[in-house]
């Protein structure tokens, strides 16, 4: 009986258990909630000296913007990052995992984590979900060897490549590279041709939109410039929503005297990361 | 993406036959949001129009006049509306040559509901405003569900962001849920700043709705119009 | 208004994409010569009609001397590679030699056998090693395996079975072969929208690869009606 | 108008005049009743079209690709066509729709040839018209499985229109259809944000640039592609086969 | 003519006792009554020409032509009632219409003259209907060979290398025949044409009269088509010349 | 009266190649009150001369709008105008919905003259007892006034009066055809309505109540004047001298022959004062 009292550590990996209950209720017609995903433009491409990667901002929720302002380019180690497209959740917990495991990496090797190994946990463990995790995912960073950049599908393929779009605006994105990219670009070139690209995606997919964010990975220093373009201006408002004194009815009044409040401030504990 | 897994896939050199069931409807987005007056009434609709996540054109008038005091704002199904719109244009003609005046806003709107529900099986997927000047000059607002019911408002707010923004003004025209509501008649100007407002938040959250707002001004001295620009992401 | 179909994307084949699978509708190719074996493979991978990756590189090493030729999902192949490369990796230092040409096939089509209903993979497994010289493997979906002297796999090639039998023949020079194996799968790219983009080649010989690359406009020419 | 031409064909073994059969007597037509069958999905399919307007006229192009499938089938099929001295049209989707909408656009400009009044169709009046045919072929469940492009001179100005399948029409300065919509498309607009009244070299070039593009990532186009022109001042021209210049070298890099 | 008035000559379904269908001889008297028109078979095409006869100073000139195109490839005069023959124009162009939409070749005028003789002797049938009043005659140019038929109200055609109809049908086949007519290319014929309608041109009862000249034939592309403005006028002034000319041997003699 | 054995039908020829059903018809026109259109080179006007029945009783109404750009006056049986009016208007209408453009008004006559031959043709039907003046404005093609009959003709006229007594109205037009092309709108209407009165008999005068006058060019919309707005034009021919004083001469029927009548186009033209209608149905064209 203790199970009731101390639930047993949940086993590791997704759980199942509601599966086979939500195939029934779907059979009887009642429909899933949909996922937030981010219809998203993210490119990437590889420049003199490392990675430019580049997002959009919006998430979608069916037809409508769940988040203007979301960060789609994921922290994985401190020579990588990586962008995410798909469903929102899915990138974010896959890169998070990602990421601990390349920290975990790092310290059983005592070595910086190259792209390749990224690459390879990432489309492994994509690949083990057969498709059904969906994230496709643009992985820029620079290591001993230098610049890398892959593009990983959510079945768990991945190519290497100098420049790669991803999400509903790649094909937008793309048809800037094409047009504009050429190899051994410098920095700032690198960037705005990354902006246009992701432009091109907010102005044209409408999965993509609100601002660009843009993240420079060069050997050893990363620039990541959240906000680096807002590509869309908010209109002004011309009316005041605020509402007046006593708009809102006050169906009854209770009054309690509070004799007495004792404060005891808490330090917020702080995770002991050195315990890893 | 999550579709994929759960429909086999087939490579797109398979011999497995696609079946593709023609979708007779699309689409195309677009809102519609319309506020009445004593003796004036304004309609606005965005000039988006889009299908899927791509957008067609950035500047598509979806406010058709159909007569001197009469406007219909439509939204939907683009090409429903085309043909609906033709329709009703040549119906106005008719009635003008019939009976030798301009159909009233009252009949155009009685006329509509009828063509609406001529294809109750078939039916136009479009959400229908029709706005104008009644008899007496006072402004009203008309809206429809796709196979004809009409209701007769003083504001209403339809197309793909119909359902975001109805509560808005539910509150600020219909001053619904106010404890003190204001007493004094609704402006012109009022209505106006209110209605683009309702635009500016509509593009913010609703991917269909952009780039610009059309608005009609219809008063007794005639139909003006107005542009303002909204996000084209 | 009532909820409209919400299968709202234009259904004029421009949205494949989206939903599509990663996959390398291909034409690939392997030919034995006289002291080796010539791969090639065409450089589109696809989502619907959208051209992923148009420079891919569906030549895979295996060992040094072992490489395969991938057609089918991309996913799935990259994985039995990266698989059966470790195995063979493995194996060779159990062995303490490098593996042969044959016992790579074989652990191929283990794989693509024991997992035929959740696979899609057609391969083509090409290699050099001193116990029989060149050859190849064929391991079609459904995971059987063939020796042959010649093979063409993947979308592209039912356009060009009758080409490579009037073309090839045993004993080739290497330079014959590469022209024979560029033809063939310039033909098959010319015909099959899943394939295009450049050539690319390796030649597999006691000294291990060559890579070679034919670019897209560098392509043999032919009729085109 | 329409209505009678295009409505479904008669049985097939009694498609046209019965033997023998000489004018009935006036006003008695023999009503038609015959099951009706639909093509569900296109068969033998053209890709994008990829047009835009410039100061002094309107450019379409399409490759000259009809694919079975992935089968690169037809390397020789036309799709941008002049229709009479003000319009021209570019067509994708399946070519055996486009082949017989091109038939009875050609035959109505005939009719009005024969007619020898002076008056020649405009752009807008065909784009309308096609719009009417298209929807009301949609209505059938039976669509055209085209997209088309209409553009020409309408008094002097320039107009360019697009009709899909199922009715859908719209005008606008530049307008890609298939893939182009999703590739050429923001090239496009793009470039007309920068500089809204292109004239007919930079338009030329930007298509050039654009069916590269399409070139690269549509897995159905073609590198040979026909370039309509229509102008202001110098009518319709055809131009084409035009090649694609296509550059590899990021397959070194990889 | 002994049977007229005796009431068997009321109905196009009857015959007269002495076995003869008044009706459709009466609708030929029609033609009889307007104005001349003929057709001329050349070695490289066909020279149409008509006598308009103008009937008030407030008519355009334009208006009423007595010549059409059926098909680009067609041309067609009449004689007769020019209502009756806008009906048979209008037939002709649908089975001109109909034969392309089928076939996806111009149709042969050979097989368009059966179908609008057909037409036209189906109302020569019924008691119901009258028979046209008018003559028509078709004129096609199609690969290298000139073709003409002349059509009668009663439905019957035949081919001619030169043929006449109208008021002075007669005058004008007397002409035509002086001609020779096989060698002669339609850029020489365009000027008798102009001639011989100028010669049976009837003064005094007539005043006013437009010349109509159309040709199809090598020059005009196959097409049928007004004749340009400068071949007009030069036929013009040489029919009027060769009348100034007749007319002064006139006096001579006399 | 005019009876002979073969005036009893449409479907029959007589002995000379006439169809007298035809010919009565055309007849009918003349009955209704006279009508004038011209143009100039940018506008066509029509006119017309209204009648009422008696002295209680509207005015018959004699101009009616087809579309935008066109506009018709009607001589003869009212009802029958009524059918042919509807099927204009619902043909432009379609070529409206279908081609986004107006009709062009040659075509749309065009199509009218074959509808109406259907009726000179079978056995159950007769001939439209209705003349039209149609005055339209086509971007492309400029101003037209056309003139269609119950045989189904139809004419592109510089200028044309139809109804009773209008010859006197066309003898006023030919001579004023050469100043009409660059003429203005006011000055069109003007010679319009003298045209106009030239048609009544003296003792009557062209008032507001009796005139409708309606105009179509470019850049404006077929309008049609009553009442009140006619005034301004009608009093700026008042009080000239009326030339033609007769009232044409004759009675109504006669003074107002058929157009054709008097060009003689027929071969044995029949005597002019002979009121019976024996002129052929015009064949000549």
């Amino acid at each position: 009986m203790s199970y009731v009292l101390c639930p047993e550590i949940p086993e590791p990996g997704f759980s199942f258990e509601n599966c086979k209950r939500n195939a029934l209720l779907e059979s009887k017609g009642f429909t899933t909630p949909k996922a937030i995903k981010t219809g998203t433009t993210i490119v990437g491409i590889v420049y003199k000296d490392g990675v430019i990667l580049g997002a959009d901002t919006r998430a979608t929720e069916d037809t409508t913007v769940a988040d203007k302002n979301c960060e789609k380019i994921h922290f994985l180690a401190p020579n990588m990052y990586c962008c995410g497209a798909g469903t929102a959740a899915d990138t974010e917990m896959t890169t998070q995992m990602v990421a601990a495991q390349l920290e975990l990496h790092k310290l059983y090797t005592n070595r910086e984590a190259r792209v390749a190994t990224a690459n390879q946990l990432l489309k492994q463990y994509l690949f083990s979900y057969q498709g059904y995790i969906g994230a496709a995912l643009i992985l820029g960073g620079v290591d001993i060897e230098g610049p890398h950049l892959h593009m990983i599908y959510p079945h768990g393929s991945s190519v290497d490549l100098p420049y790669a779009t991803m999400g509903s605006g790649s094909l937008a994105a793309i048809s800037v590279f094409e047009l504009g990219w050429k190899p051994e670009m410098g920095e700032e070139e690198g960037i705005q041709l990354v902006r246009n690209a992701i432009a091109a995606g907010i102005f044209n997919d409408l999965g993509s939109g609100s601002n660009v964010d843009v993240c420079i990975i060069r050997k050893g220093v990363v620039d990541y410039r959240r906000t680096y373009d807002e590509a869309n201006k908010k209109g002004v408002r011309q009316g005041s929503y605020k509402f007046p004194r006593g708009a809102t009815a006050v169906l009854s009044t209770k009054v309690v005297d509070v004799e007495e409040v004792s404060v005891t401030p808490v330090e917020a504990e702080r995770m002991d990361v050195a315990a890893f | 993406m999550m579709q994929t897994g759960i429909r086999p896939y087939y490579p797109d050199y398979s011999t497995v036959p696609v079946e593709r069931q023609i979708n007779p409807y699309a689409d195309n987005g677009g809102s519609v949001v319309a506020i009445a007056g004593k003796d004036f009434v304004v309609i606005g609709a965005d000039t988006r129009l889009s299908s899927g996540f791509s957008i067609y054109t950035r500047n598509q008038n979806k406010l058709f006049p159909l007569s001197e005091t009469t406007v219909l704002g439509c939204s939907g199904c683009w090409c429903d509306t085309l043909t609906l719109t033709r329709i009703l244009k040549s119906r106005m003609q008719m009635y003008h040559q019939e009976h030798n005046k301009n159909m009233s806003t009252t009949a155009a709107a009685q006329m509509l509901s009828t063509m609406l529900y001529y294809k109750r099986f078939f039916p136009y997927y479009i959400s229908n405003i029709l706005v104008g000047l009644d008899n007496e000059g006072k402004g009203c607002v008309y809206s429809y569900d796709p196979v004809g019911h009409c209701e007769k408002a003083t504001y209403r707010a339809g197309g793909s962001a119909g359902a975001l923004l109805q509560p808005l003004l539910d509150n600020q025209i219909g001053q619904k849920n106010l404890q003190k509501p204001s007493q004094e008649d609704l402006t012109q100007e009022k209505a106006l700043s209110t209605l683009k407002d309702v635009f500016i938040s509509a593009a913010e959250r609703d991917i269909y709705t952009g780039d610009s707002v059309l608005i009609k001004i219809i008063t007794k001295d005639g139909t003006k119009e107005e542009t303002f620009d909204l996000r084209r992401d | 208004m009532p909820p409209v179909n919400t299968d709202f994307m234009p259904q004029d084949g421009s949205n494949d994409w989206r939903d599509a699978a990663h996959s390398t509708g291909t034409s690939i190719m392997a030919s034995e010569f006289d002291g080796g074996v010539v791969i090639g493979a065409d450089s589109r991978t696809t989502t619907g009609a959208y051209i992923a990756n148009r420079v891919s590189d569906k030549l895979t090493r295996v060992t040094d001397h072992i490489y395969c030729c991938r057609s089918g999902s991309a996913a799935d192949t990259e994985a039995i590679a990266d698989i059966v490369g470790y195995h063979l990796n493995f194996h060779g230092m159990e062995l303490g030699e490098e593996p042969s040409v044959e016992v790579g096939a074989a652990i191929f089509k283990e794989l693509c056998y024991n997992y035929r209903d959740s696979l899609m993979a057609g391969i083509l497994v090409a290699g050099w090693d001193k116990k029989k010289g060149g050859q190849i493997y064929s391991i079609p979906i459904g995971g059987m395996c063939v020796r042959q002297e010649v093979s063409i796999g993947g979308s592209g090639s039912s356009y060009v079975y009758g080409y490579m039998d009037a073309n090839y023949k045993p004993k080739m020079s290497k330079e014959d072969c590469v022209k024979f194996v560029t033809n063939t799968l310039a033909l098959a790219m010319s015909r099959d929208g899943s394939s295009g983009g450049v050539i690319r080649l390796g030649i597999i010989t006691e000294e291990g690869i060559e890579r070679r690359v034919v670019l897209g406009n560098e392509l043999p020419k032919f009729y085109e009606g | 108008m329409f209505n009678s031409t295009h409505s479904a064909p008669p049985p097939f073994w009694s498609n046209g005049p019965a033997p023998g059969a000489f004018y009935n007597f006036p006003g008695t037509v023999a009503p038609v009743t015959n099951p009706i069958t639909h093509t569900q999905s296109p068969v033998t399919t053209s890709t994008s079209i990829v047009s835009i307007t410039y100061d002094k006229g309107v450019l379409i192009a399409g490759d000259l690709l009809a694919s079975y499938g992935s089968l690169a089938r037809y390397k020789n099929c036309p799709r941008v066509i002049e229709i009479n001295p003000n319009i021209i049209m570019g067509a994708g989707g399946d070519y055996a729709d486009f082949q017989y909408v091109k038939s009875f656009i050609e035959q109505k400009i005939i009719d009005e040839d024969c007619l020898d009044d002076g008056l020649k169709m405009k752009p807008k009046s065909l784009y309308c018209w096609l719009t009417r045919i298209m929807y009301q072929r949609r209505s059938k469940l039976d669509p055209f499985w085209n997209n088309l492009v209409v553009g020409g001179i309408q008094d002097g100005v320039p107009f360019l229109g697009t009709v899909d399948k199922l009715g859908t029409a719209y005008t606008d300065k530049v307008i890609c259809t298939g893939y182009g919509a999703h590739i050429a498309l923001p090239v496009l607009r793009d470039a007309l944000d920068k500089k809204p009244n292109l004239n007919l070299n930079e338009a030329k070039q930007l298509i050039k640039k654009c069916m590269e593009v399409l070139f690269y990532r549509d897995a159905r186009s073609y590198p040979k592609y026909q370039l309509g022109m229509i102008d202001v001042d110098e009518g319709v021209k055809i131009e084409g086969p035009i090649s694609v210049e296509e550059n590899w070298n990021i397959a070194y890099m990889t | 003519m002994s049977s007229i008035g005796t009431g068997y000559d009321l109905s196009a379904s009857q015959f007269s006792p002495d076995g003869r269908v008044f009706q459709v001889e009466y609708a030929m008297k029609a033609v009889e009554n307007s104005g001349t028109v003929i057709g001329l078979r050349g070695t490289d095409g066909i020279v149409l020409a008509a006598e308009k006869l103008i009937m008030s100073k407030l008519h355009e000139t334009s208006t009423n032509k007595r010549i059409f195109n059926i098909d680009r490839h067609i041309g067609m005069a009449f004689s007769g009632l020019i209502a009756d023959a806008r009906q048979i124009v209008e037939i002709a162009r649908k089975e001109a219409s109909n034969y392309r939409l089928q076939y996806g070749t111009s149709i042969p005028l050979k097989y368009l003259n059966d179908r609008v003789s057909m037409y036209m002797h189906a109302y020569t049938l019924y008691s119901a209907v009258r028979p046209f009043g008018c003559s028509v005659i078709l004129a096609s140019y199609e690969t290298d060979e000139p073709n003409m038929f002349l059509i009668d109200p009663s439905g019957v055609s035949y081919g001619y290398f030169g043929c006449a109809t109208g008021k002075a049908k007669q005058s004008a086949k007397t002409e035509i025949e002086k001609l020779k007519l096989g060698n002669l290319t339609c850029k020489e014929i365009v000027k008798e044409a102009a001639k011989i309608i100028y010669l049976v041109h009837d003064e005094l009862k007539d005043k006013n009269f437009e010349l109509e000249l159309s040709w199809v034939c090598k020059d005009s592309g196959g097409l049928h088509v007004k004749v340009p403005e400068s071949v007009y006028a030069d036929a013009e002034k040489a029919a009027k010349q060769a009348m100034e000319a007749d007319s002064e041997s006139d006096t001579e003699e006399m | 009266m005019f009876r002979n054995q073969y005036d009893s039908d449409v479907t029959v020829w007589s002995p000379q190649g006439r169809l007298h059903q035809v010919e009565y018809a055309m007849e009918a026109v003349n009955l209704g009150s006279a009508t004038v259109g011209l143009k100039s080179a940018s506008h066509a006007v029509i006119i017309a001369l209204k009648r009422a029945s008696s002295e209680l009783s509207a005015y018959q109404k004699k101009i009616i709008q087809i579309d935008d750009h066109i506009g018709i006056t009607i001589s003869g049986l009212t009802a029958d105008a009524r059918i042919l009016s509807r099927y204009m208007r619902n043909e432009c209408l379609n070529y409206k919905y279908s081609m986004d453009s107006y009709m062009p008004l040659n075509r749309l006559i065009n199509i009218l003259g074959i509808k109406m031959q259907h009726c000179t043709q079978r056995y159950d039907r007769r001939p439209f007892g209705v003349g039209l003046l149609v005055a339209g404005y086509d971007d492309d093609a400029g101003a037209h006034i056309y003139q269609t009959c119950p045989s189904a003709n139809f004419y592109d006229c510089k200028a044309m009066s139809i109804g009773a007594r209008s010859q006197s109205a066309r003898t006023y037009l030919e001579k004023k055809l050469d100043e009409l092309p660059s003429m203005a709108l006011e000055d069109l209407i003007k010679h319009g309505l003298r045209a106009l009165r030239d048609t009544l008999p003296p003792e009557v005068d062209l008032t507001t109540k009796n005139v409708s006058i309606g105009y179509v060019g470019k850049g404006t919309s077929f309008k049609i004047l009553e009442e009140e707005e006619t005034a301004p034009f009608l009093a700026l021919i008042e009080g000239e001298e009326r030339r033609g004083g007769s009232g044409g001469g004759g009675g109504a029927v006669e003074g107002a022959a058929d157009p054709l009548r008097e060009s003689g186009d027929e071969g044995g033209a029949p005597n002019r004062g002979d009121p019976v209608p024996q002129v052929a149905m015009d064949t000549t064209e």
